[in-house]
């Protein structure tokens, strides 16, 4: 029985399998229109954002990381002092963000029968700094104490073999809150995984007040008013961000390759990984003639696709479903909208035809390390 | 002040020349002395002297921002404390750390400076996250929000170069990897796409030893040079920065009205 | 008469002022790259070409130079150890015939060529040529890029 | 602009004027700073090295033979095949066509086979797997043998596309083959002018293609020449070599290749400095010498401040005050303050040999250096001074405790008084009236201490027992025998000093004293019994036993003794002045009890008690049994500063005194020092028994310059062992045996190791002088030479040189042999003795090259006892001898080609018959059958004459 629901979760792990859950069910959980809305209600996925939800969400976390925490292969992952953190993190993320959505909710609920929110207390009503918000810092600050004690007392910081320039070990990590970026690294190259996404994520989140309009839900928690937003955000924070630091700490084994939570880090497991250039079906699958010398001959088909893929959709959604936001935004601010939104979709799109046709390159000209 | 008969040892100690000299009001009782103990602090002048009802409610704010600011000033100082045992050369840094756990007194300082900087970095991304779900980096915060994404980056980047001094095994290919990502940097980076470009006739411009890679390591691999620019970032460049931008990013909680507030 | 002159001290002052804060700020940059490098040499002697099996992978150079030594019936080449993709490096399966990158699981055969996993590109080949004395030399100053089709190149490979 | 007037307080536009001009001068410091930046001294020597370069490359290329017709040829060959070619053209063409498809085709067949096998692998992890945790693989197995059987189809597809390509290729090859090889004909022709176009492409702009003519010129600009420079500082790094720097060590790094480009280059030789080729490439820097510049760098041979980039931060040293004002003109040269181990003189760069090269006795190619050691060891500074390379060497000087046996206390007086006034060159040094101690007052103390010396010498002497009485002799006689038996190995009879300076040959024949005046000196009986054993007098003496008859012994001491010196026998004995004896002992007392005790102390003593007394502090303060053997002395401790790191002694240590006319510089203090030994007391006031009181060896100044450059080497130094000379086993046995021979003078009469023999120059005739032993290892059995040493036997009977005994221990001689060995590149190992069938062919070839009609060896070696029919003169070792004495291999080598091995030598190569010389008609008439079966094969024939040689008298 037990074992069985190992192997299950092995399977569900997978990042074919699990990325795909995700992107799927993330909609209905948090959703950015009111079709998924309706949804989201009749599945009775509000009710995650209740007391008894949160409880349910706290235990079956729980109930995995025990699992684990007992299991032989998973117990050693977890137990690694770099990867408490982690942990935590999920906790914490899972906390806060039903605290935050179940906050929302209820201010939504009261906005709908008129009410104020719930941080409204009108203009005059305030209170003074001392003692009470001094007050609250002040045990705030012996708590986070004691937790870092306790935390430092109960875990020694891990220190390895003395550093080998000729050893890499296996497999090599970045260090956990990187490792959403090395997961990256392993469908992009590094010049965009390492270098363009990261600038792209700063960029993003700094142009993000300048690029959302929408005046509502200032200072209050609020999910009605601003659905797309929240629904972008948690998607790139939870989905993009934590989901692989998650995936590249706990299911990336030796040579990098997939290994599910329950499964052994065997050194000798192989993953088939021929991957495939678009260049190469083109011209040696299809056309049978082999590849062109000239790189731009050879890549054309590939640069003809990240063209038309930067190039149309923004032109077409301009005129189709967003002709509003270009109209509030102004061309500029619509452009990086929608060049962020693009980016941030290519990652999962690369993923997936990786997953299923082998696609290692859409333009691959290693000759000046213009991969993509 | 003291037009209020008051009685007993916490009152006269409020009385005091001395106490006077530093707070300047008496023991804060009333709320004219609450007030201007905020407000003659200068540490707790960063806050308001009256604050909405919300604002204090852990639900609404989680005290991550503080809790970051807390934990960069615990680690700043067993930062300072763990300089005094390390050397950061390639001779001694391994040693040194393993001296920390095995001799030196308060060696658990290790562990507290590098649990306190993992758990910088996700109260960090958790105040991001309060930040955003309530919707506090809309006008007039866009640019503290944009000085708060900057302050994010840069604690990443000081867990970062902290990650490489103890030199180990972890250390270096953590640095190795990430360093390498430096190298595909666009035109700065010489495996990076256009760099062959900056190239006159036989002579490339972009190398191994002129590119941004090789200023941030020193050297063509992770060595000597990449230890001490990383030391020399993590204990005193990046806080240098990180610490200026606090600065303007509480000053701008002030200015832009204090703790967002539903309008 | 009096307007342009303003105009003019100003714009020189500011001109002059930017111009040697942008030079401060281009020495400091110029600062992070020193005159020279405490790294070990980058050309060393490895033994006489007779030193080294045939059809068999070299690792002896591996950890003091970052160098594997490959001779074939036609001659030798060096490799760099370097993985192409992020550094890491590789290890060499001699039961599977091919290089394992652990970081990221990129595969390499013998030849340096890629074939599997994230590297971009095939390893590196350095410069190796025969010194004086008749001992191998290999120069890591100078490396050959397959994709630049510079391992045809009559120092990316060792005659012998 | 909107702001009233009153508002402010300065006018807008001095402020603006003020902003303007403080900008600009903020501006020009910024330029000023790029400049000092990039301005140094060493990139304007590459800029003149890289013109210097060119200008050789270009005259070499000028120089390259090429040969101009073959030239021409190749490329008309070239041309012809080239056009021969291009009637192929649309076959070539039509072959490219079917390459590309089969490419096509090709790469399509390998993704697949590729894919697969990455497919393959898979499965087989996973049934592997499966298998090992028992579970049910029936239906893995099965996969996994679908794939192994498509994973081959795939790849016999993907072969056979592979050749077909071939076959194409192998077409288009074998059409281009005629212009393939007429170019790398003509490449090959072409090798060196291309090497050398390719040189200047890279370094003359005039041969540049214009972008790398462009990039030249920005590529050394200010803040970009990081990205590739050509000029940029040249560091040598090395690892285990350490500078010291007081609380660690840290690799060596020199950087004086930024400015001494040339140093490793030939075609520097004349290039002036700093680009000058190292003089002595095959020793020195090139990558094939013993000290390649990779491993040792500059400074761990010639000092100086390595990182240094500029003339003075290097710590550049003058040779002389001239260069020095030489460098200061040209390069703003400064001697370098807070570096002590500034570069070596170029006089004393040997100095740096020393550290690694320490237990050496002869350094190879450090003459001045060798010398300086030498001079060391002769004039026994190690005696007052320590030094601990001649660690536990012995007193060089007479034995003391017998004197009275020998001299008269009256010879002794004027001897200690003033040596040279009997012998020019004694290396007895001067003690008294000397620059510090030439005051009537002080003549007269020092005499009273002579006295008293001598009295006590002569008081504690033992009487000897002269085992022989002196016979008289024939003195012509004599001077022929010490000519011819060998005494001249070790010493001259030089009546006034030589013109020419002490050079290290010149040292060997000087071993023992110049015995001129010997007859002024010592008894007859005296001489007479040291000549027949020195033992009797000092059993531990350096001189051998000559093992002559008691005639001989007679006549050679008659010659001895004949020679008188006149001028010091006539010399007057001062009278001893008591109360300067008794001044001398109060004052000598006084320093451990009160004036007034001391002089009662002094009244209470007899006269002899008195002497005895100030002889004994005199020979204390003096020093004088750091040398010599003297009774009551055996225990006490150098008198002088410990010279082990003298070198490394920090320059204000040294005291100069109130002497300025001198450099500020170690080197110059001891060339001073060892010039004029009293010079740094100069106009110092001091009482007599504070005054420096090293003794004067008048040493010529290359004497100085060679125990300067001896004392610079002797350093402090961590080197790490494996950069020592002798940290492998060969060169410790060989130095252990050579200090052995250099100790008792075998190169005085031989030549070993390439020196010696200076005999050779009294003898005349090599041949009748003692043998070269330079591949002694190698050509004599050990144990026959042990036995030979330890009692030596007449080898060659026309000699009448004469090897002598010498009284020295098994490990000692044990020492010698191994050394040969180990100079000869041998090793000590068992060795069967060689054995031949008697009686057999080999035998009887080498008999019949032996016999009188061919090699007539008999007409010169003696043959078991048979004396030659030849000439005396060529008379050669007995024969029988060899198969005892000398080694098979090297008898073969011998007779091969002897005068390759020993030039000059008198055996004439034997003649062996080559095979055309057996190959006519008859020859069996002439040659034994036994000859023209092996005859052409050398091995063979020299075997069998070494095979012969063994079957003498056996």
């Amino acid at each position: 029985m037990l074992d069985g629901i190992k192997a299950f979760l092995d399977i569900l792990s997978k990042p074919q399998i699990s990325f795909t859950l995700i992107i799927f069910i993330f909609p209905f959980v948090i959703p950015p229109t009111m079709w998924f809305e309706k949804w989201h209600r009749k599945l009775g996925l509000h009710l995650l954002w209740t007391r008894k939800g949160g409880l349910y969400m706290f235990a079956f976390i729980t109930i995995i990381l025990l699992l684990g925490f007992f299991d032989e292969n998973f117990g050693k992952i977890l137990g690694k002092p770099d990867n408490v953190p982690i942990i935590i993190l999920i906790y914490s993320v899972f906390f806060f963000l039903w605290l935050s959505m179940s906050s929302a909710y209820k201010n939504d609920e009261r906005m709908a029968r008129g009410e104020k929110v719930e941080e409204d207390y009108g203009p005059d009503e305030k209170v003074l700094v001392w003692p009470d918000l001094v007050y609250i810092e002040m045990i705030a600050l012996i708590l986070m104490t004691v937790f870092l004690l306790v935390w430092s007392i109960g875990l020694p910081a891990p220190l390895e073999e003395a550093a080998n320039p000729s050893l890499s070990p296996n497999p090599a990590k970045a260090p956990w809150y990187f490792l959403g970026l090395q997961e990256m690294l392993v469908y992009f190259d590094p010049w965009l995984a390492g270098v363009i996404f990261p600038t792209l994520i700063i960029v993003g989140l700094m142009a993000l007040p300048y690029v959302d309009d929408n005046p509502k839900a200032s200072g209050y928690y609020s999910f009605a008013n601003r659905r797309a937003s929240i629904f972008i955000f948690l998607f790139g924070f939870l989905t993009l961000w934590v989901f692989l630091i998650v995936v590249g700490t706990f299911f990336r084994g030796p040579n990098w390759n997939f290994f599910g939570p329950f499964e052994e880090w065997s050194v000798a497991k192989v993953v088939p990984l021929t991957n495939v250039n678009l260049s190469e079906y083109v011209w040696v699958k299809m056309l049978r003639i082999g590849l062109p010398s000239h790189p731009l001959v050879r890549e054309v088909v590939g640069i003809v696709i990240v063209v038309l893929y930067f190039g149309l959709p923004p032109v077409i959604l301009a005129r189709g479903k967003l002709r509003g936001l270009v109209e509030r935004l102004g061309a500029t601010r619509y452009a990086l909208v929608i060049f962020l939104a693009l980016s941030m979709m290519a990652l999962p799109i690369k993923m997936y035809l990786r997953w299923t046709i082998n696609l290692k390159y859409i333009i691959a000209i290693p000759e000046s390390f213009f991969n993509i | 002040m003291a037009d209020k008969k008051k009685t007993g040892l916490l009152a006269s100690i409020g009385d005091s020349q001395i106490w006077k000299s530093i707070f300047r009001t008496g023991v804060p009782v009333t709320r004219r002395q609450r007030m201007m103990g905020v407000l003659n602090s200068v540490f707790l002048h960063l806050h308001p002297v009256r604050l909405p009802k919300h604002a204090v409610k852990l639900k609404y704010t989680w005290c991550m921002g503080g809790l970051s600011f807390f934990l960069f000033l615990v680690l700043t100082i067993s930062g300072i404390l763990l300089m005094f045992y390390y050397r950061p050369t390639v001779e001694y840094a391994y040693t040194d750390i393993m001296d920390l756990s095995e001799q030196v007194p308060l060696g658990i300082m290790r562990e507290i400076h590098r649990w306190g900087a993992h758990a910088m970095v996700i109260a960090v991304w958790l105040h991001m996250f309060r930040v955003f779900m309530t919707g506090s980096y809309k006008p007039p915060r866009e640019f503290n929000w944009a000085v708060g994404v900057i302050m994010l980056f840069l604690t990443l980047l000081l867990s970062f170069t902290g990650y490489l001094l103890p030199w180990d095994q972890l250390a270096i290919w953590a640095i190795t990897v990430g360093a390498n990502m430096a190298r595909a940097t666009p035109f700065l980076g010489h495996e990076g796409p256009g760099a062959s470009l900056l190239a006159i006739g036989d002579i490339n411009l972009v190398s191994m030893t002129s590119d941004i890679r090789f200023a941030l390591l020193g050297g063509r691999f992770v060595g000597e040079g990449a230890l001490l620019r990383f030391y020399v970032l993590h204990c005193v460049g990046l806080p240098f920065i990180i610490a200026i931008l606090m600065a303007v990013h509480f000053w701008r909680v002030r200015k832009d009205g204090g703790i967002s507030t539903p309008v | 008469m009096k307007r342009r002159k303003f105009i003019t001290w100003l714009s020189v002052g500011w001109l002059a002022f930017a111009g040697a804060t942008g030079g401060f700020f281009t020495m400091i940059i110029r600062f992070l790259f020193p005159n020279v490098l405490f790294e070990p040499p980058q050309s060393f002697k490895v033994g006489f070409p007779s030193d080294f099996q045939l059809n068999q992978v070299d690792e002896r150079f591996k950890q003091s130079q970052a160098v594997w030594l490959v001779r074939t019936a036609e001659g030798m080449y060096a490799l760099s150890t370097v993985c192409t993709h992020l550094g890491c490096t590789p290890n060499w399966l001699i039961t599977d015939n091919k290089f394992k990158c652990p970081c990221h699981g990129s595969g390499f055969r013998k030849s340096g060529i890629n074939f599997e996993g994230p590297a971009p590109r095939p390893l590196e080949r350095y410069r190796i040529v025969l010194a004086e004395d008749g001992q191998v030399l290999v120069d890591k100053s100078v490396k050959f890029q397959y994709e630049k089709g510079q391992w045809d190149s009559p120092e990316a490979f060792l005659t012998t | 602009m909107d702001l009233k007037k009153e508002e402010r307080h300065y006018d807008p536009e001095v402020l603006h004027r003020w902003f303007g001009i403080s900008s600009l001068l903020f501006l020009a410091s910024i330029v000023a700073m790029f400049g000092n930046d990039y301005v140094h001294e060493w990139k304007a020597h590459q800029r003149e090295f890289r013109q210097a370069d060119i200008g050789l490359t270009r005259r070499n290329l000028e120089t390259a033979a090429v040969d101009v017709a073959l030239r021409a040829d190749l490329e008309a060959k070239q041309q012809q095949a080239e056009e021969q070619l291009a009637t192929h053209q649309q076959r070539l063409d039509e072959l490219a066509g079917l390459i590309e498809l089969a490419e096509g085709e090709h790469h399509w067949a390998t993704m697949r086979y590729q894919g697969s096998v990455a497919d393959l692998g898979a499965e087989r992890y996973q049934l592997e797997h499966a298998l090992a945790e028992g579970e049910q693989a029936q239906k893995l197995a099965e996969r996994f043998a679908n794939r192994t059987a498509q994973t081959q189809a795939y790849k016999l597809e993907s072969e056979q596309f592979q050749i077909e390509i071939d076959g194409y290729e192998a077409e288009v090859k074998r059409l281009q083959s005629d212009t393939k090889a007429a170019s790398s004909e003509l490449a090959e022709l072409l090798r060196e002018v291309s090497l050398l176009e390719r040189k200047l492409r890279l370094i003359d702009r005039e041969s540049m293609s214009t972008a790398n003519k462009i990039a030249d010129m920005i590529r050394d600009l200010p803040v970009i020449d990081f990205m590739a420079p050509s000029i940029k500082i040249g560091q040598i790094i090395i690892n285990d070599i350490r500078d010291d720097v007081n609380f660690a060590v840290v690799p060596k790094v020199d950087r004086c290749t930024s400015c001494h480009l040339g140093i490793d280059k030939v075609g520097f030789e004349e290039a002036q400095q700093p680009y000058t080729t190292h003089p002595n490439l095959e020793l020195f820097v090139s990558s094939g010498s013993s000290h390649p510049m990779m491993e040792y760098g500059c400074t761990s041979c010639h000092n100086g401040r390595g990182r240094g980039t500029s003339f003075t931060s290097a710590g550049h040293m003058p040779s002389s005050p001239e260069q020095g004002e030489e460098w200061r003109e040209k390069y703003d040269w400064e001697p370098l303050v807070y570096w002590e181990e500034k570069i070596f003189p170029t006089t004393y760069t040997e100095a740096g040999c020393l550290k690694c090269h320490v237990n050496e006795p002869m350094i190879g190619g450090a003459e001045n250096l060798t010398l300086g050691l030498a001079i060391m060891e002769k004039a026994s500074c190690y005696g007052c001074h320590q030094i601990d390379r001649f660690e536990g060497w012995g007193r060089r000087g007479p034995n003391l405790s017998v004197v009275s046996s020998k001299l008269t206390a009256e010879f002794a007086f004027k001897w200690i008084r003033n040596p040279r006034s009997f012998r020019h060159n004694t290396w007895m040094p001067t003690f008294f009236a000397q620059t510090n101690n030439s005051s009537p007052e002080d003549v007269l103390r020092t005499d009273t201490e002579i006295h008293a010396m001598v009295a006590y010498l002569f008081n504690k002497s033992e009487p000897v027992h002269m085992p022989l009485r002196a016979r008289p002799g024939n003195a012509t006689r004599g001077q022929e025998l010490f000519d011819a038996v060998g005494c001249r190995g070790c010493h001259v009879v030089e009546p006034e000093p030589l013109a020419v300076e002490t050079d290290l040959d010149r040292m060997f024949q000087r071993h023992g004293p110049n015995l001129i005046g010997l007859g002024s000196k010592a008894s007859d009986a005296w001489v007479y019994n040291w000549i027949k054993d020195p033992t009797f007098y000092n059993p531990e003496t350096r001189m051998p036993n000559m093992r002559l008859s008691d005639r001989e012994a007679a006549d050679i001491s008659a010659y001895l003794r004949g020679m008188r010196n006149t001028a010091f026998e006539a010399i007057e004995v001062p009278e001893l002045d008591v109360a300067e004896l008794d001044r001398i002992a109060s004052g000598w007392l006084s320093k451990n009890a009160a004036e007034e005790d001391a002089r009662a102390e002094v009244a209470g003593m007899s006269l002899d008690e008195r002497l005895e007394f100030v002889g004994r502090r005199s020979i204390l303060h003096y020093g004088c049994f750091s040398c010599h053997n003297i009774p009551g002395f055996e225990d006490a401790k150098p008198i002088g500063t410990p010279l082990t790191q003298e070198g490394s002694k920090p320059v204000h240590n040294l005291d100069f005194g109130s002497v300025h006319e001198i450099g500020h510089t170690n080197f110059e203090w001891f060339e001073a020092k060892l010039t004029n030994p009293r010079i740094f007391d100069r106009d110092k006031v001091k009482p007599y028994d504070e005054k420096l009181r090293m003794p004067n060896f008048y040493f010529t100044p290359t004497q100085v310059r060679a125990v300067t450059t001896a004392l610079l080497g002797l350093v402090k130094s961590n080197l790490h062992p494996d950069k020592m000379a002798d940290r492998k086993m060969e060169p410790q046995i060989i130095n252990r045996g050579m200090a052995v021979i250099k100790g008792y003078n075998c190169q005085g009469c031989h030549i070993i190791d390439g020196r010696g023999g200076q005999i050779v120059q009294v003898i005349g005739d090599p041949a009748m002088s003692p043998p070269n032993l330079n591949t002694e290892g190698a050509k004599v059995h050990p144990d026959w030479l042990y036995r030979f040493l330890k009692a030596p036997t007449t080898i060659r009977p026309n000699l009448t040189v004469r090897m002598p005994t010498y009284p020295l221990t098994d490990s000692q001689w044990n020492d010698v042999i191994r050394s040969f060995q180990f100079l000869d590149g041998g090793t000590i190992t068992f060795e069967r003795s060689h054995t031949f069938v008697t009686g057999g062919a080999s035998l009887a070839a080498g008999e019949f090259l032996a016999s009188a009609d061919m090699g007539a060896c008999s007409k010169c070696h003696i043959m078991d006892g048979k004396n030659p029919t030849g000439n005396t003169a060529d008379w050669a070792p007995d024969l029988a001898l060899a198969r005892d004495r000398l080694r098979p291999e090297w008898i073969v080598e011998w007779l091969r080609d002897p005068n390759a091995m020993m030039p000059g030598t008198r055996m004439p190569q034997p003649y062996i018959p080559s095979r055309e010389d057996v190959d006519f008609e008859g020859a069996e008439e002439i040659f034994p059958r036994s000859v023209i079966r092996i005859a052409g094969d050398n091995e063979a024939l020299l075997g069998a004459l070494r095979d012969y040689i063994y079957s003498v008298g056996n």
